[in-house]
């Protein structure tokens, strides 16, 4: 499904070079729900607007469904980091959910504004709907930038550390929604954060990126059930198993560098 | 894009141009004896570059933008600045400077020949007033624009007045300062010429009146085309002071990316 | 306030070495050859008068400036003396500006149309566009004067504002039927095949006082001496130009562009020693029939 | 009510005072140029009477309107076009710079050329002269859209139009806003200025003609009321503006509400 | 040191009135470490403004020190959520860390220098000191901001969220630093988290909040040693059972509002 082949990029400009990402290869099959974690940095984010055709590589290939991906792909939905930044101030909290949904045309009016509510209440914000951004927390933002990809149902959902302004139990409960959607809508998923043990729970896989030069440094296969929910998975001990794993994994990356 | 570009480019532009003003009257399509094509302006251009006085008034005009433009721009600035900072000054003036602001250079001619006569004082006079409401509103929707945030980061610290008009009003101001400077060099220029003109206070308008007045249309074109080359000039300025001051902001660092 | 003649006594007439300078306002035009011509000659250096020409646009610049004394003499129609005078503005003509030429047809201003134009006379611009350089002025006073005498009635006339230099052009694009035109525009318009149908300042008295040097009036009360030196300076001035066209068609080189070959054509208006009282009486009635001033001109006040 | 009132108080207070100060200054003037206020204000009543409003300053506002708008819609348009397209931008620059520094005096004459000396000829210069702020304006704002927000439209695929209409125009129209002001004043003076020019009627005509006939005080009469025009015109606007930027200033009031 | 009384804050403008905090009480003790947990949206950022004396409370004080707080009082620095819009993106990183100590007079320049290059060290930043925020990750830029807060030196401190876009190592790492910090220089911390883990490992006392309407739910001492570190700590059953404490507060917090 997704291919990243040799993927290099490099920042140049304002008398700074920076080698965010060096060489990375690795590949998502269809219907995948993948975890990335790496330290501070290393160039997540980067590699993320590569995927999504925001960025042009310095170097390497990213293929979607065997086609290079030079613009972003239809049916791709992107979670920046920056939530704050990607909701527009000039629109109310429903037309920033529902403004991706107006271009698709063969879409009714009323399945738009279905879609909307039904994802705003989903990630708790009922009551939100005629709010400003700027009228909510950070949390709340954060939550209408993870409606607004939701309601668009993608076919490949690029999340850039979606859950790091809300709180744990909102979180909780945000994890199963996007396994949920995940399931239901078949669709893959890349998912960055920087919680290990999100990464475990959600992930059917883990990439683990290095410290800069950024290289894939493991991928991990999470061969627990596909059935998880909050209580039962994070007590198997093979979830600890795993979450010990790449801990060590992500010390080694930042040892390297040291 | 690089500098040589953008030249190559601009250059292409001001050719097709040319071109057009050459074509124009040679189609037929304006009287050739009062839109002569461009071959004969340049012809008559060379004829002025050759004459000494064609210089002294070019100076002259010259003086009288930059001093004017100068005490504009500082005028607007400090003008704008203290508005900025003490908003009953600000409520205390507005309706004064919307009284003010549409009064028309022109209509203040007599005026300016009572105080200063033909000297360069009523060039000045006319000139600043037009250009310091330029720079002034630019300044005041510019120092309106400061990043909510931001602001609180500067009270939060308690930054000092001098350290907030220093790096938080100006460098938020700045590009609408650019505007603003780039709109009143204009302006300055034209009521320059304009002053210069009607008055007869000492400069290319003059020499522009006078060829007018002797039915020496082509010498009147290569006068007008003098005063482009003028606002071209500038405008590289402009542009150049901007690459440096403003290396930071969205504008002009998003040149670079993709 | 900042009053009138404010600056009257300060810069300008400073006695440095006998010499006094004197600044004059004028138009660049060639009605003010003479002028040029005198300094050139030295008529001016010769009274002791050291001259600084400036150009301007027209009396919105040059009124105002002798006013406040910035200049000290100024080059102006007559009509608009006369309105300064009606609305009390302290002006004061001191000598002789120029003349028409008195031949209908070959003035060196007139009345005249496109190549093409169906309009041979002034009767015919009833209900006709006609443009003038200012409204409420010499020119269309003197202009309804024309389409009076042939027959017309003047109020069926509309007239548009537009400066001398565009109105070739404006005949050419058909943008009005008539134009008041003046030289040098008027060769311009003759060059391009426009006919002149009436000569209105002919039309108006056969020797028509068009313009005249004029001062303010408190400069001439406080400075009796210098208003002489440039009358005499002035007058014989006026006389070489009259009788050395050549040379005054050389002068006006040097301080308008206007090009060798309209020079060569443009009609030079006539500069006689004095200001031709009756032609004035005849122009402030008409000025007065159009409504410009209020009662007849006090000629022997506005006169040198 | 109260705040109306104080409201009022603020507007008035500094022009009252300077009123007064003019009186008394101008009280025993003699000067023809400068009459005393009194004679002035006596002059205004009998000089704007029903006549001259429907007669000048009835198609000056129409003549005005029309300018107004006709440089707002390409200002806006040229800019968005311009300020989109770096291309573009580095190809027309130069030529619109040299156009920008034309005096209107002397182009009036080359636009009667092409436009006639009719009413299209002065909503034309009123237009030349609008545009250029409207569109230095419009070009910078679109610049300066912040890049997490266009990489949000782009990861979307929000289209051209939509991208126009929901991310560019909203996120420049602060900037635009403070040209369209800009724009308003310049169009009030080019009002004056086209009306110098092959006309018979008009606020800018009857000032000129005033001048011309000596008719000091009811010249005088016209400036003010010129002020009074855009005094007028200026709240008219702010009307607008505070309705089309309700999001930005409820935005920066609610941050800084304390 | 810091008192909270009866503090109340509402929201009103663009149609919406929202409640933020009803009913706070609370007091910190001079050189006092808290942490701050709660729902998302429930008012711990406004809570945390009222403190830093950016927003004027609705009812209810704020004293500090026995003196209310109506405007930014000296000595007190702010880490926001909004970490990238509090960072000046004209200044580079050195400089914005350095901005709010030029404000401190009796500073040497020296001394200065050596506050930013330790505190940027301190959160892993060495080697990214001439670059603008802009070209940072964000987590990098949120470091940025802690590093300016602490080189600041405050008597106190308030932290909103401020490592919520570090990765666990390095979230490890400041975690550690900010008690260091705290321990050296005996200042007052108030540090909003998301992270039970993190506000039991970090704090003496942990504040419970509500859901809206907001009141401080329960206020935990966590009488934990006061030397801790991330192994033996985090391992201590007393810690575990602090958590679970937590954990079924904010549970409870949320049912009470569904
Ligand atoms: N626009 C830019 N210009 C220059 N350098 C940049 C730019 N954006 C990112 N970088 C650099 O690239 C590197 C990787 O950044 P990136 O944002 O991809 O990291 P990340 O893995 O997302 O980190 P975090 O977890 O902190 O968000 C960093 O060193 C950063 O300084
Ligand atoms: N500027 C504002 N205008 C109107 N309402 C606001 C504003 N800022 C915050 N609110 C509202 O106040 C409430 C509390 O917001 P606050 O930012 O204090 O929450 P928080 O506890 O910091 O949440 P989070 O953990 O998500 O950052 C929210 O319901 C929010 O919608
Ligand atoms: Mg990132
Ligand atoms: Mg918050």
């Amino acid at each position: 499904m997704l291919e990243v082949r040799g993927l290099q990029k490099v920042y140049e400009g304002a008398g700074r070079r920076v080698e965010a990402v060096r060489d990375l290869t690795f590949t998502l099959e269809p219907g995948e729900l993948a975890c990335l974690v790496g330290p501070s940095g290393c160039g997540k984010t980067t590699l993320l607007k590569c995927l999504a055709g925001l960025l042009a590589p310095s170097a390497g290939d990213v293929l979607l469904g065997g086609h290079k991906v030079t613009a972003p792909p239809p049916g791709m939905a992107l979670v920046f980091q920056e939530y704050g930044r990607s909701l527009y101030p000039w629109l109310r909290v429903r037309d920033n959910v529902e403004l991706p949904l107006r271009q698709k045309k063969e879409m009714s009016r009323q399945r738009r504004r279905e879609l909307v509510e039904r994802s705003l209440a989903e990630v708790g914000l009922t009551h939100a709907h005629d709010a400003y951004p700027w009228q909510l927390s950070g949390g709340m933002q954060q939550r209408v930038a993870i409606a607004r990809a939701i309601a668009y149902e993608p076919e490949v959902l690029l999340m850039d550390e979606p859950f790091a302004a809300v709180d744990a139990q909102t979180r909780a409960d945000l994890e199963d929604l996007v396994r949920r959607v995940w399931q239901d809508l078949g669709v893959t998923v890349l998912f960055v954060t920087h919680d290990i043990d999100e990464a475990v729970y959600l992930g059917q896989r883990v990439l683990v990126l290095s410290n800069s030069p950024t290289v894939v440094q493991e991928q991990l296969t999470i061969d627990l059930p596909d059935e998880r929910d909050q209580l039962t998975t994070r007590a198997d001990p093979r979830f600890t198993a795993f979450r010990t794993r790449i801990y060590e994994q992500i010390q080694a990356a930042k040892v390297a560098k040291a | 894009m690089s500098a040589a570009r953008r030249a190559g480019l601009g250059l292409c532009g001001l050719f097709g141009f040319l071109v057009l003003i050459e074509l124009l009257p040679r189609t037929g399509l304006v009287p050739s004896a009062y839109f002569p094509p461009t071959s004969r302006i340049a012809v008559a251009l060379w004829d002025q570059v050759l004459q000494g006085s064609f210089w002294s008034a070019l100076g002259d005009t010259l003086i009288a933008w930059g001093l004017g433009l100068l005490i504009a721009v500082a005028g607007g600035v400090v003008a704008g600045v203290l508005l900025a900072l003490v908003p009953w000054l600000r409520r205390f003036t507005a309706s004064t400077v919307e009284f003010l602001r549409p009064i028309p250079s022109v209509a203040l001619i007599p005026l300016a020949v009572l105080l200063y006569g033909t000297q360069i004082g009523s060039t000045l006079l006319l000139v600043v007033y037009a250009a310091f409401w330029q720079v002034l509103v630019q300044v005041l929707y510019g120092v309106g624009d400061i990043d909510p945030v931001a602001e609180e980061t500067a009270r939060s610290y308690r930054l000092g007045t001098w350290a907030r008009i220093r790096y938080l009003l100006w460098p938020t101001g700045l590009p609408y300062l650019m505007t603003g400077i780039r709109l009143a060099a204009a302006v300055a220029l034209i009521l320059a010429i304009t002053a210069e003109l009607v008055i007869g206070a000492p400069g290319l308008g003059v020499r522009i009146a006078v060829a007018q007045s002797s039915q020496a249309v082509p010498q009147m074109y290569a006068l007008i085309a003098v005063t482009g080359l003028l606002g071209l000039g500038i405008n590289l300025g402009a542009r150049a002071a901007e690459r440096r001051l403003l290396s930071w902001h969205q504008s002009v660092r998003g040149e670079a990316v993709v | 306030g900042s009053g009138s003649g404010s600056g009257s006594d300060n810069t300008a007439a400073d006695k440095a070495g006998g010499t006094v300078t004197l600044n004059v306002g004028l138009v660049p035009i060639v009605d003010v050859a003479p002028i040029y011509l005198g300094k050139e000659k030295g008529f001016f250096d010769k009274q002791g008068i050291k001259l600084n020409l400036s150009t301007a646009q027209g009396g919105a610049a040059i009124v105002p400036g002798v006013v406040s004394g910035q200049f000290q003499f100024g080059f102006s129609n007559v009509t608009s003396l006369m309105v300064a005078q009606d609305k009390n503005v302290p002006v004061k003509g001191v000598a002789e500006g120029n003349n028409s030429t008195g031949k209908d047809g070959a003035d060196f201003g007139g009345i005249a149309v496109s190549k093409d134009s169906p309009i041979t006379s002034a009767k015919d611009l009833e209900g006709k566009t006609v443009a003038v350089n200012t409204l409420k002025n010499i020119g269309d006073t003197t202009v309804r004067e024309s389409v009076r005498k042939a027959g017309g009635d003047p109020s069926k006339v509309k007239f548009v504002e537009m400066d001398f230099a565009q109105m070739p052009a404006a005949l050419t694009k058909h943008q009005v039927d008539a134009a008041w035109v003046v030289e040098p525009a008027l060769a311009s318009v003759k060059a391009s095949g426009g006919r002149v149908v009436a000569s209105n300042f002919v039309d108006v008295s056969p020797d028509l006082t068009v313009a005249l040097y004029f001062t303010s009036t408190s400069y001439a009360a406080q400075h009796p001496a210098e208003v002489k030196k440039f009358q005499t300076a002035l007058s014989e001035s006026l006389a070489y130009a009259t009788a050395h066209p050549d040379e005054v068609r050389k002068v006006v080189s040097t301080y308008t562009q206007i090009p060798a070959s309209l020079l060569s054509q443009v009609i030079l208006p006539s500069w006689p020693a004095e200001p031709d009282k009756a032609s004035l009486e005849t122009l402030g009635k008409l000025g007065q029939q159009d409504g410009l001033i209020s009662s007849a001109p006090d000629l022997s006040k506005l006169l040198p | 009510m109260r705040r109306i009132l104080v409201n009022v108080m603020w507007a008035l207070t500094l022009p009252a005072l300077l009123i007064a100060a003019w009186w008394l200054v101008s009280d025993d003037s003699t000067s023809i140029y400068s009459p005393p206020l009194r004679t002035i204000l006596r002059t205004f009543g009998p000089t704007w009477d029903g006549d001259r409003l429907t007669h000048d300053v009835v198609p000056s506002l129409l003549r005005l309107t029309a300018g107004y708008l006709l440089a707002a819609v390409a200002g806006i348009g040229l800019g968005l076009l311009v300020g989109l397209h770096a291309q573009l931008r580095a190809t027309l620059e130069p030529v619109l710079e040299f156009l920008r520094a034309l005096p209107p005096p002397v182009l009036v004459p080359i636009i009667m050329l092409f436009a006639g000396i009719g009413d299209t000829m002065k909503l034309i210069v009123i237009a030349s002269g609008c545009l250029w702020p409207v569109l230095l304006n419009t070009v910078e704002g679109v610049r300066a859209v912040d890049q997490v927000m266009i990489e949000t439209a782009r990861s979307y695929r929000l289209p051209a139009p939509a991208r126009l209409r929901h991310l560019v125009l909203p996120a420049a129209s602060p900037q635009i806003f403070a040209g369209l002001r800009q724009a308003l004043s310049i169009g009030i003076i080019l009002m004056v200025i086209s009306e110098m020019f092959a006309a018979s009627n008009g606020l800018g005509f009857a000032i000129v003609d005033f001048q011309r006939s000596f008719a000091i005080p009811e010249m005088w009469s016209g400036i003010l009321l010129l002020g009074l025009l855009g005094f007028v015109l200026s709240m008219l606007f702010q009307l607008v503006e505070r309705r089309a930027l309700a999001w930005y200033h409820g935005l920066r009031a609610s941050r800084r509400a304390s």
